[in-house]
């Protein structure tokens, strides 16, 4: 499943670029994630939770990030397994931020998601959807810190 | 985990078990009270092969659980034959060759039980609509729709006997 | 030997012989709850298995954590790969000579392929133990298009495989492809289509599962499975686990009342491996019930052929030759059921009713990251296939050409003093009128009305079709000569004993899953020894009793085992007669047989009946004669059974959604002489649906991720009964000559023959627009897609 | 497949029931089970505490007080088949419970259950919004009444709170008798649903209810729309379209009111209108694509049943 998303925020690159970087706010702005250690200074262990109504999905793993600083680029690979056979998923993500003016950025994501097991397979689109959503309030949570800064 | 005590009527015979809040009817039926005549056919309340009747409704047993159905009265295939033998519904099965495998026929059977109850004569379509929650993989409905109408004409003609 | 052509049974109504649509002897245990299936069956002691299957299509197994299920209630045991592993249990042959994992030691080659056992003492724990097994996987890219898996840079899948260098397993082809590609060279008229016979699903309504019973005191194991074919599954059984003590005597199949079965219960599944060897290690008896979605992504799949196929023709549309290439999606193994040297089973049957000079077939075989597949569903070994191709291609034809797609049927017809027929494939047709059953179809249907209504409906914008199909079938396997499994010849058997006071128990080495067994032997019996149906007692299934037989599948138990119980009731009334010489002292010459009754010629009044014949078989016997009366026939068919048919059906398109309405369908079979008319018609309206389902209905999806995306019923669509239209019926009769019935088996036909008639029919409503093509299953968005890209969608 | 392991509550009252609700740790309400139960034996959802509100007295009712039909927590799916009012006054309704499922699944499902599921596949959520209905919620608090435009906020999402039972659904009624009367409009609602088979989730599902006034003009549009996007989806703007259109003939519906429904005459830019609506639904839409189809086959499906249920709720209307 791929997902490409262009968004805008108020705020110049360097900070956006800076969010983006950074493991524990971006964690802290998707709704269910968590870093839980540092493994090295581009790997980190976390957790991820999907709460749709009854349905509550736990996945466990790791985030890797692969920087480059120039190009305000950053490669994002976040893989985990979920609780009692609930499969996997894998997302290979690619951001960039461009600067539109001293407060003014775009920022550019494209990802790349694997998920297996039951939530792909019964979803009816659903981890479309849900992927959509969390991809909606991070972006929100990202305008709205950015802007309070 | 909490266990309930269960009393439930099955072909007008009351049995009563302690039962996890979990299990499920069809399990209870099957397992517990050895009336394997209800099968079991899906996971997903498609297939109907564990239709039963729950105080004269058709239900799927596999999605109610056994707690749910204290006080009830159940209905199963093994209760449709009487002193007389055969429902005229069995009898219409037998005579319109409407079971191939028979997994699917005690679930077809409850529905068109529960159908002719409500609606003595049902056209063709009636009867594809009632039966369209109880999956068939071997008949092509033809037949179940041919064994309906047998019962209802059968029905109908006794009746009109008794009238005389 | 074979019988004539059959105007109405020969045997009165008490006897019931063959043509009498006697009510089946099975019903009343179905009918009341009492039948016995696998779920059924319950043993002191018995304990559970579940199994943990992997949510991943492709990946190393990292670690298998137990522990948290053992601590669960109720939970024994949890078997990995490893544990087999010490028995040398971890890997199993399949029917087709290649290799399959019983369980894994390090890697899952497929979604829900098995991971662990978990035993445990009810089915409730088991299912809280299988909650509770953490595994830890290692993803990797899953293959999963096999046109892929052919590319250069496609990982290897199957490196456990000494020598595989790629993922194709094998090429088969046949014909002859040199003299093909001349006339293709030369042709007037070359049509083609690429289309996909796409992965289905048996459904039967009952899954698998099994019990099985170890006796550790006696070594001798009992497995109740659902099985069509016990006989060979005890001989796999005995060959996978000899070495572990399992010798063939001291196994015992036995296969209860079957829901459904269609093919799909013919393999070795692993979970009924696990559940024999978890009997084994603990002592007591195993069960393990498949729940549906296990079923539906695990096991029982059939066809995913891939084909491109080419008519060479004349002008006029003589059909001159035949050109296939095909790609079969095998998934992770060749676990298929098909006789040993067909890896490609009958395709090449796909010149079906058309008389042509040239064709050449050829098959390439692939491993993907999906479950193993392939399994003979209600077909004769990719027969389906091979039909679909040709009834969809030759419609190509008729478009191009201009023709009615009926009228270039009957034009390239294999004419009827034709057979038997020698197909430039190599098969020897035994019998075959096409042009009746085409004549009986278009005239129930009223195909020529229909052509005008449609017409008329062209004009005012609405979309109608009327879609053919002349099947030619192929089935019966097998003569000895060419047809065994894992070596065992495809013969079937029977053995009849007809007890003193004139009952009988007969038993074949089949196995009904719903065909009505019961009923049709016992008027095979009652046919050939004139006694009642109703006293023949038909016993299946169980391999202590049971005479050596290779199963029910491919429309095969009434070409071999029906003509096995022929062949053992023709001896017994041989012994009859001689014994009724003996009683009427007369010589046998003198006697006349009238079914169930030897009289003497010109002297009716002084006859004896055939229970006469049998009490004296045990208490007045001639001198010299052994004495009872029991017979058993191994029955080897001379040649296959080619049933054909002709299918018309009419559907409606809905210009708004795509919807395909099926109006109307009528189907005209023959299968040679009828043995139970009523069981026939149920055969086809059966084979019908299970037609219908694939055509527009039904297919097994996986994504890019190896994920099957109609793992349950709410995406695997099995028709209702509101999807299903009125199936209309008729027959023709053209007995097999070397059938001692003259019957060629019914079963699959139907399923065989529906697709393409539907498929043909959609297209046919489109074909004013261009399309010469659908692929199945013909889906409303498919639809809608060609009505938009075609301008005509409202 | 089997449920795990939780603890069943059937409370004798709502009171007790909402007691329980308060008190009792990741407890979910049950009330016919047909979407739960399949859940919990995926073990998709794995709540501790299952309280079922199937045996509480009084919940079970269906009929017209005050100005709405009432329809309680209990009332299944096959009650609501069968209620003559229902049928009489509320076609859109009946047209709605007729598709869902199977019909022994709707022997047990529920209307509210199928409403507090928050599941945009399900099929009353859209009807409701054409019909413009008041979900009635029980928490500790006492009752409370949301506007069906406030409740459904996406994915399995609603606005009820934790420990909140949806005891009611509340749907204006129609003024006086036979579609047309004390409000001086005719009514007229259709549901239409394209699903694969029997039993299966919407493709496209589409609700329209319509008021019109003896001129033939719309006085009140309403268009839900099922399985097109994360939430059920009002369509809106489609409302827009209709609402002060004329779709029939000056004296139309009068004259049709006694005839045959096929009578009524449409006015001479109904179709334009009609079309304008169609496809101001399938804008509103945001479907995702899957084994049902593409974004732009949803899209157009949503398209081709608003134009068709508008018609056949036309034809309601005047007849």
């Amino acid at each position: 499943m791929r997902i490409e998303e262009k968004f805008t925020v108020d705020a110049p690159a360097d900070e956006v670029w800076a969010f983006l970087i950074d493991p524990e706010r971006v964690a802290a702005a998707l709704p269910g994630a968590e870093i839980t250690e540092k493994l090295d200074d581009n790997t980190y262990k976390g957790g991820m939770g999907v709460k749709v109504g009854p349905l509550n999905a736990v996945y466990t793993g790791t985030v890797a990030f692969d920087l480059d600083e120039d190009a305000r680029s950053a490669i994002v690979h976040a893989k985990g397994q979920g609780k009692a056979g609930m499969g996997t998923a894998d997302m290979k993500m690619t951001s960039r931020v461009v600067s539109l003016g001293p407060s003014e950025s775009e920022v550019t994501v494209e990802a790349h998601m694997s998920v297996t097991g039951i939530l792909a397979q019964m979803g009816r689109g659903m981890m479309q959807h849900v992927s959509k959503k969390m991809f909606k309030e991070f972006t929100e949570i990202l305008g709205k810190e950015l802007a309070a800064d | 985990m909490a266990r309930h005590n269960v009393t439930v009527t099955v072909n007008g015979e009351a049995h009563s078990r302690e039962v996890d809040s979990r299990l499920l009817l069809v399990h209870l039926i099957r397992d517990e009270l050895a009336l394997t005549g209800t099968h079991i056919g899906c996971d997903t309340t498609h297939c109907g092969a564990c239709t039963v009747l729950v105080d004269g409704v058709p239900t799927k047993s596999c999605t109610v659980l056994a707690v749910q159905a204290d006080g009830a009265e159940i209905g199963t295939v093994e209760g449709l034959a009487d002193a007389n033998g055969m429902s005229a519904l069995q009898e219409g099965f037998m005579q319109e060759h409407g079971l191939q495998c028979g997994f699917c026929t005690p679930g077809m059977l409850m529905t068109g039980t529960a159908l002719l109850a409500a609606n003595a004569n049902p056209s063709e379509a009636e009867i594809r609509e009632a039966i369209s929650g109880n999956l068939c993989r071997c008949t092509g409905y033809v037949n179940i729709v041919k064994a309906v109408q047998y019962a209802a004409a059968k029905t109908a003609a006794d009746g009109a006997g008794e009238d005389n | 030997m074979a019988a004539e052509t059959s105007n109405g049974p020969r045997t009165s109504a008490k006897i019931c012989g063959m043509g009498h649509s006697m009510k089946r002897k099975e019903d009343p245990r179905f009918l009341q709850g009492k039948g016995n299936y696998i779920d059924d069956h319950t043993l002191p002691g018995m304990l559970w298995l579940d199994i943990v299957r992997s949510p991943i299509a492709y990946g190393k197994i990292v670690n298998i954590d137990a522990s948290k299920a053992l601590e669960v209630d109720g939970v024994l045991a949890v078997l990995t790969g490893k544990d087999l592993e010490a028995y040398n249990l971890h890997w199993m042959p399949t029917l087709m000579s290649d290799t399959q994992m019983v369980l894994p030691t390090d890697t899952v080659m497929y979604q829900s392929q098995e991971v662990a056992g978990v035993i445990a003492t009810s089915r409730y724990a088991a299912a809280d133990g299988v909650a509770a097994v953490e595994v830890e996987y290692e993803p990797m890219t899953p293959v999963i298009d096999p046109f892929k898996a052919l590319e250069t840079d496609a990982p290897v899948l199957r490196t456990d495989k000494e020598g595989q260098e790629d993922n194709r397993i094998w090429h088969w082809e046949a014909g002859d492809k040199e003299a093909t590609d001349r006339i293709f060279d030369e042709a007037d008229v070359v049509v083609r289509e690429k289309m996909h016979v796409p992965r289905i699903h048996v459904a039967s309504i009952e899954t698998c599962g099994c019990l099985a019973d170890f006796n550790p005191v006696e070594g001798h194991l009992t497995v109740y499975m659902t099985t069509q074919a016990p006989h060979a599954i005890r001989t796999v059984l005995a060959l996978v686990a000899g070495h572990v003590g399992l010798s063939e005597e001291k196994i015992r199949v036995v296969s209860p009342d079957i829901g459904g079965g269609f093919g799909g219960k013919v393999p070795v599944y692993p979970g009924y491996v696990i559940a024999i060897a978890a009997s084994v290690v603990l002592g007591k008896p195993v069960k393990w019930i498949e729940d549906r979605m296990e079923n539906l992504q695990a096991d029982s799949f059939a066809r995913d052929y891939h084909m491109d196929a080419e008519i060479a023709a004349d002008s006029s549309g003589k059909i001159r030759a035949l050109r296939i290439k095909t790609l079969a999606d095998h998934g992770y193994s060749d676990a298929q059921a098909a006789p040993s040297k067909f890896p490609a089973g009958l395709f090449s049957i796909c010149t079906g009713s058309y008389d042509m000079e040239q064709a050449y077939a050829e098959v390439d075989a692939v491993y993907t990251n999906k479950p193993p597949g392939g399994v003979a569903y209600r077909c004769s070994f990719r027969v389906t296939e091979a039909v679909h191709c040709m009834e969809r291609i030759v419609d190509t034809l008729a478009h191009k050409v201009g023709k009615d797609p009926a009228t270039l049927r009957e034009e390239n017809f294999i004419p009827k003093e034709a057979f038997p027929y020698h197909s430039p494939l190599g098969w020897e047709y035994d019998s075959g009128d096409y042009q009746a059953a085409m004549d009986m179809a278009k005239e129930m249907i009223g195909y020529d009305d229909l052509r005008r209504e449609q017409a008329e409906k062209r004009e005012r914008g609405e979309l109608m079709g009327i879609g053919v199909c002349s099947f030619t079938e192929v089935l019966g396997a097998g003569p000895s000569k060419d047809f065994d499994i894992l070596g065992i010849k495809m013969f079937d058997s029977a053995e009849v004993r007809v007890h003193p006071t004139g009952k009988a128990i007969a038993r074949f080495g089949t196995k009904s899953q719903g065909q009505g067994h019961e009923t049709t032997y016992a008027q095979i019996i009652a046919e050939e020894l004139g006694l009642p149906a109703a006293h023949v007692q038909v016993e299946e299934g169980d391999t202590d009793t049971a005479p050596y037989g290779l199963g029910t599948y491919a429309s095969r138990s009434t070409p071999t085992a029906g003509a096995a119980g022929v062949m053992a009731a023709r001896k017994l009334r041989d012994k009859a007669r001689k014994i009724a010489a003996h009683l009427l002292e007369v010589g046998e010459e003198d006697l006349e047989w009238e079914p169930g009754t030897f009289s003497v010629k010109g002297a009716p009044d002084k006859s004896v009946t055939i229970q006469d014949c049998a009490f004296a078989a045990y208490t007045n016997l001639p001198e010299g004669m052994e004495p009872g009366m029991e017979a058993t026939n191994y029955y080897d068919p001379p040649n296959l059974t080619f049933p054909f048919g002709t299918y018309i059906c009419v559907v409606d398109i809905d210009r708004g959604t795509g919807e395909v309405t099926v109006r109307r369908f009528v189907a005209v079979d023959d299968c040679g002489n009828i043995i139970n008319p009523m069981i026939v018609q149920g055969q086809i309206h059966g084979g019908l649906t299970q037609g219908l389902g694939p055509a527009l209905f039904e297919e097994m999806t996986y994504d890019e991720d190896g994920n099957n995306l109609a793992g349950s019923f709410m995406d695997y669509l099995v028709p209702t009964a509101v999807e299903t239209p009125a199936w209309e019926t008729g027959h023709t009769v053209t007995p097999s000559p070397h059938h001692p019935l003259g019957a060629k088996g019914v079963g699959e036909s139907a399923t065989v023959g529906a697709p393409p008639a539907i498929a043909n029919a959609v297209v046919d409503a489109l074909a004013h627009l261009g399309v010469t093509h659908m692929e199945i299953p013909i889906r409303p968005d498919r639809v809608w897609e060609v009505l938009r890209e075609k301008g005509v969608a409202i | 497949m089997i449920p795990p392991q939780f603890d069943y509550h059937a409370p004798g009252s709502l009171e007790e029931a909402l007691g329980l609700l308060g008190s009792l740790d990741d407890a979910k309400v049950m009330s016919g089970g047909q979407s739960l139960l399949p859940m919990l034996k995926l073990r998709l959802a794995t709540p501790a505490n299952i309280v079922d509100i199937g045996r509480i007295p009084g919940l079970d009712s269906i009929g017209e007080e005050g100005g709405y039909l009432r329809i309680g927590a209990l009332v299944t799916e096959t009650a609501l088949e069968e209620n003559a009012t229902v049928a009489a006054r509320y076609p859109i309704l009946l047209d709605t419970a007729k598709v869902i499922a199977d019909p022994l699944v709707r022997n047990r499902a529920t209307i509210c259950g199928n409403v507090a599921h928050g599941d945009p596949a399900n099929d009353h959520p859209a009807t409701m919004l054409a019909l413009r209905a008041q979900m009635v919620a029980t928490g500790p608090d006492g009752e409370r009444t949301i506007g069906v435009d406030d409740f459904f906020h996406g994915l399995f999402m609603t606005a009820l709170a934790e420990g909140e039972i949806l005891t009611e659904i509340r749907i204006p009624a129609p003024g006086g008798v036979g579609g047309g009367g004390a409000d001086g409009a005719h009514h007229g609602g259709a549901y239409l649903k394209l699903e694969r088979k029997v039993g299966d989730y919407a493709v496209a599902g589409v609700a329209v209810q319509l008021a019109l006034g003896d001129d033939g003009k719309v006085t009140q549009a309403g268009v839900g729309l099922t399985n097109l996007g994360m939430a059920p989806i009002r369509a809106s703007a489609a409302e827009e379209v209709l609402t002060g259109a004329r779709l029939v003939e000056r004296g139309g519906l009068r004259g049709a009111f006694s005839k045959v429904r096929d009578a009524i005459a449409r006015a001479p830019d109904a179709d334009e209108v009609i079309a304008a609506a169609a496809q101001a639904a399938a804008d509103a839409t945001d479907p995702v694509a899957d084994r049902r189809g593409s974004v732009e086959y949803k899209r157009n499906m949503a398209r081709v049943l608003t134009g068709r249920a508008i018609a056949k709720a036309l034809a309601r209307a005047g007849g």
